[in-house]
């Protein structure tokens, strides 16, 4: 949390034209105080508690950008960003393509993802889907609190409109080495978080550590793949592990029909065929509504799940 | 009609202050209509103050704290027959205590258990709305559905003033009033959403205001006033029954309990105002009124207390005591078939 | 201030009828001004015209006629500096004229032609708006931004009575008066959403009624009256300069036109009072205004009227003599990388 | 579009329950005219013109269902019916798993999709993906007349919350049989369109046309599959035919990225591994909006590029 804030505060320094907007964002600082200190450091202008409206905020940002501003927009929870999927697919992503490519929106969208909080319904979703599937916008999704910090900061200075989500679980991770000042992760880089020779996990969000566990767990040797940029993918690596492992392991917390996770299988299947040893398996969340959380251990794909996936494939 | 004494500009306010401030009274509620209202708000301060309790023990979830807001949620169920249909937000997640659902099931939605998960139909009461305004149109197609097949029974939507902003809101209430739905939009305007005043949420003078935009009646009430908000309800559901349609009540109070248990209002709260707030808090004020009226002394106010306490020690009890859910409810109830 | 002459309940009007009705007249317009309101509404109308020709010869696609609509869109524009933005919506297409864009711009929107896909900065006019509503929060925002920046610069979105209902036009509207946006927002009612009449969109008895539930104020004009209409919005446009937030300008007619080419009114439109509210429209209306005044004469009718012809010939023939565009445009520009 | 017609006239016959809401439903009969007559037959209480607000129509809807009916919403057209997608994803598709499974949302969305009418932006949308990742919510495309029917029919008794989105191509088809009276297409069943041996071509909606025409053009065998129902996904049909033919072609016309090609890609890639002889090939819309309608044949998959791909895939 603490790497999001400070990105935060590093890109409105450095640029005058970032202002942050969202509910609750300026004398609360954001109810995971991702914006604390911003409204007393940057004043009301550009640290702007708005409206309980988030096709409102998302809608204004629109305008906002046209008057030279890059807004960067919280949604308070994934859930209720749900109200501005009008805006994001009907002009978000469509306005710069309608300008003929002259006009940039270079607006971030922020929001906390996924579950493992155990909080009310509508507190842990994990909609990326919809985003990626939105023409005209970028999705990434970080792991670690660095990524966090990075990609958030590579978001604000695209000119395209980037969805950041963070996973809800990383705001509670351990503290980690957060690169000081200015730090940029480039959009559109996956990330080998682990090596290894026998089978490909690939993983993104909260998921990575999931899949990390399960390399643990794992006899055999599992390379663990972090795709940290949902869109634009990185192919050239997801493609390059698995033509090394020969197998691969989606793992995605979203319901499984339609997931992202479909979209790198398909990947796979395309470009990958002739590497591959044996089923694309995806170990996902499942097609219901994200459970009341004394069972959300159940939906949320755990190591175990990854485990057995994986020695399934290995014994294919 | 009742008896409203006039107070703070158009707001309506029945009970007084002791003193300077003469008590009104509603015509047609019985003494035991009054300790009704009493008994009601007391179920539900008891449930709210053991609810934060059991948060801190590690026994429910995050919560969503309504202390202070009893007067309006006893005060508008007062006015409802068993057929309408309550659509409530988180704020009155206990609403449905007084329609005769046990504590437990309550404490099991904050609990994240299933037991939690009720059926609307046994008690009228609509699931617990955690999007903020996306059920103000669910109350108003109810209510019109009702109307189509010519069933008695309206609907009331209960949502905060934050709410008001949501394109939601404003979707269902035009809806409402086109289609002459017999609904209430009764609006909990407690001053916050969250940390955002109501002085950044609209230009509006008052929220009631907003009806006249629907082609539809605005009424203001004190909030912290039990008896205001059931004559305002009242009429709200009278007119609905006599098929005028829908009536916006904004009943106005301050909210002096953090917005959940999750939340730190010391950032952005006024202090003082929560002191004074609090000082005059519903519950204590309609006590005062029921004493001064002669029908309330101490034997019956804590036989009502205790009784209530027992409520939730057996709920709390029966909540804890539900089997573990089954893990295969991950996948089950998303479809029929 | 001007004149108004009040017509119809709280309607303004400046323009009377020649006989009972006196003409009134807007301080501060000149003689100049005055034809420049009439070149422009004749532009408009021969666009309008035209179009709906060349659609039926198969040289532009499905249109939305804007008959009628000439005084709302004139007027309110001529209210308007360069630097403010314009926000139209598929009514207001052709809006850009009246900042000098070629003929061809447009219709090359209507033919599907990428030459159509314009940079709002190079006009001040924001894309054509196909989804009702939406792109109220854009006027808005563009506004506040302006604002925050300490910019000159303000901004007006046109809609209509439809589009009212939508939680976008709610949203935009409330976070306009919130941040005290300097826009305009401007509602023409034509009584129609395609086939629905504005009594079945709202019980609201005027859609410039809505403007009090955001604290802003609500004008209503006769929407035929281009006097009224310039008026109008000049006054908003002057409260917008001074820092005092938005306007909510509801200009009201009457679509005496089909809603688009591919639209068949005759199954839900009153025939009689299309006939009369054609007989009444607001360009004829206006140039016997003029003429009264003394500022028109046939001379200069059928001048004014040729070069806007001629405009459209050209344009036209531009249109057509664009080269077929890039096939390989169908994966570029959504993004910049 | 007779069909659609047809359907709403026979249910709503047979069921007083079943109702019908939308802009421009009632003394309109529709834009496209499905719901032509229905106000007059039925009358106003169950041919509703709504105000225009396509997520108060969804959330109103619910409520009716609540009070006992079965609500039939209209979007008029699919890119107008993102504004409800919070009702959907928030509410629709959740509203029975929150009463434990108790309480029944049988309500119908119909909505025009797809290109090929050469209309203005935001007309030719094909948003299919959005529907099929939410839990809780059944999608049927019909691609003939008589699907139209069985398909509408079908989903108006279903007591799941069902999407059926009709391409806008076979509005203006030709005319062909469509069976009279009660005509139902039970949902969760694809349709061998054509038979064949050497290559499957997977499609459904306007795309079973594209691939037919493939399938002529093609000097192998083709077998083209219409899906049909993408939710809940008759896998068997489709496994079967790629375990005869071993070649899978899959078109879409959705923007290509997490659209339901890759759901259909990832099935194959799991379940179908060892019969796949090639990749598993998708010819679908790209990664930008709908283009303005002069150039929208580039973008819409072409028999042409079917073709190519199955050829590509022949001869690996
Ligand atoms: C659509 C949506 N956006 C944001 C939230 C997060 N949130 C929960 S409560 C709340 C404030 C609500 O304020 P108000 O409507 O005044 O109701 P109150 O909580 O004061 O009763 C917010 C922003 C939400 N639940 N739903
Ligand atoms: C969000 C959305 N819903 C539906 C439509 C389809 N539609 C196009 S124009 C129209 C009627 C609009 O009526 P109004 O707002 O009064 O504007 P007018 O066309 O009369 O100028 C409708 C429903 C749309 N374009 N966008
Ligand atoms: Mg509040
Ligand atoms: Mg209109």
């Amino acid at each position: 949390m603490e790497a999001v804030n400070d990105a935060l505060l590093v890109e409105m320094e450095r640029d005058d034209n970032v202002m942050v907007m969202g509910e609750d964002v300026g004398r609360a600082g954001g109810v995971f105080r991702a914006t604390a200190g911003l409204l007393d450091r940057f004043g009301p202008d550009r640290c702007v508690d708005t409206p309980l409206a988030e096709a409102g905020i998302l809608g204004t940002a629109v305008g906002l950008a046209m008057a030279g501003w890059r807004p960067v927009c919280e949604m308070q929870y994934e859930s209720f960003s749900y109200p501005c999927l009008d805006q994001l697919i009907c002009h978000v992503g469509r306005y710069r393509w309608r300008t003929n490519g002259k006009m940039e929106f270079p607006i971030t969208i922020r929001m906390p993802t996924g579950g493992g909080v155990k909080a009310p319904e509508l507190h842990e979703d994990s909609p990326e889907t919809y985003y990626v599937h939105t023409p005209g916008i970028k999705v990434a999704i970080p792991s670690t609190p660095a990524d966090a910090k990075g990609l958030l900061a590579a978001a604000i200075r695209s000119p395209d409109p980037v969805v950041i989500m963070e996973p809800k679980v990383l705001y509670r991770s351990p503290r980690e080495e957060v690169p000081d000042g200015e730090h940029l992760v480039p959009l559109g880089q996956a990330r080998i978080a682990r090596e290894g020779d026998d089978v490909t996990l690939i993983a993104y969000g909260g998921m990575v550590a999931v899949a990390e566990q399960a390399a643990d767990e794992l006899e055999a040797s599992a390379e663990v793949v972090d795709v940290r940029t949902l869109k634009p993918l990185d192919e050239e690596t997801l493609l390059a592990s698995v033509a090394k492992t020969g197998r691969a392991v989606i793992v995605q917390e979203a319901p499984r029909v339609a997931g992202f996770g479909a979209e790198i299988a398909a990947l796979l299947a395309e470009k990958a065929i002739l590497d591959l040893r044996g089923p694309v398996l995806r170990v996902t969340g499942y097609d219901a509504p994200f459970p009341f959380w004394s069972i959300e251990d159940e939906h949320i794909p755990s190591a175990a799940r990854v485990v057995e996936a994986a020695e399934k494939l290995l014994s294919f | 009609m009742a008896q409203v004494v006039p107070a703070e500009g158009d707001m309506r306010r029945v009970i007084g202050d002791g003193e300077a401030q003469p008590d009104g009274e509603v015509e047609g509620l019985t003494d035991q209509d009054l300790l009704e209202l009493y008994r009601a708000m007391v179920l539900l301060r008891t449930y709210d103050e053991r609810s934060v309790v059991y948060h801190r023990q590690g026994r429910i979830g995050t919560y969503a704290i309504f202390w202070g807001h009893e007067a309006m949620q006893a005060g508008s169920f007062h006015a409802l027959d068993r057929e309408d249909w309550i659509f409530p937000s988180y704020r009155e997640s206990a609403i449905g205590l007084l329609r005769g659902m046990p504590p437990e099931t309550v404490l099991a939605w904050w609990r994240g258990h299933p037991a939690g998960w009720w059926d609307p139909r046994e008690y009228g009461v609509a699931s617990i709305a955690v999007p903020i305004a996306t059920h103000v149109p669910h109350a108003v197609g109810f209510a019109w559905g009702k109307k189509l097949r010519g069933e008695n029974g309206c609907a009331i939507a209960y949502f905060g003033d934050g709410a008001t902003s949501e394109g939601a809101f404003h979707e269902g209430a035009n809806f409402a009033a086109v289609m002459r739905a017999p609904v209430v939009l009764f609006c909990n305007n407690n001053g916050w959403a969250i940390s955002t005043p109501v002085s950044a949420q609209t230009r509006a003078a008052t929220l009631a205001g907003k009806a006249a935009g629907y082609g539809m009646p605005g009424v203001r009430v004190d909030g912290g006033d039990v008896l205001a908000v059931f004559e305002a309800t009242r009429a709200a559901v009278a007119r609905a029954r006599a098929g005028e349609g829908p009536t916006l009540i904004e009943a106005v109070t301050y909210r002096c309990a953090p917005h959940a248990t999750a939340d730190d209002p010391s950032a952005y709260i006024d202090a003082e105002r929560v002191e004074a707030e609090r000082a005059n808090e519903c519950l204590g004020r309609y006590e005062r009124y029921l004493r001064r009226l002669g029908l309330l002394g101490d034997d019956l106010v804590e036989s009502i207390g205790g009784e209530a306490k027992e409520a939730m020690r057996a709920g709390i009890a029966a909540a804890e005591a539900l089997p573990e859910p089954d893990p295969d409810l991950v996948t089950r109830n998303a479809y029929a078939e």
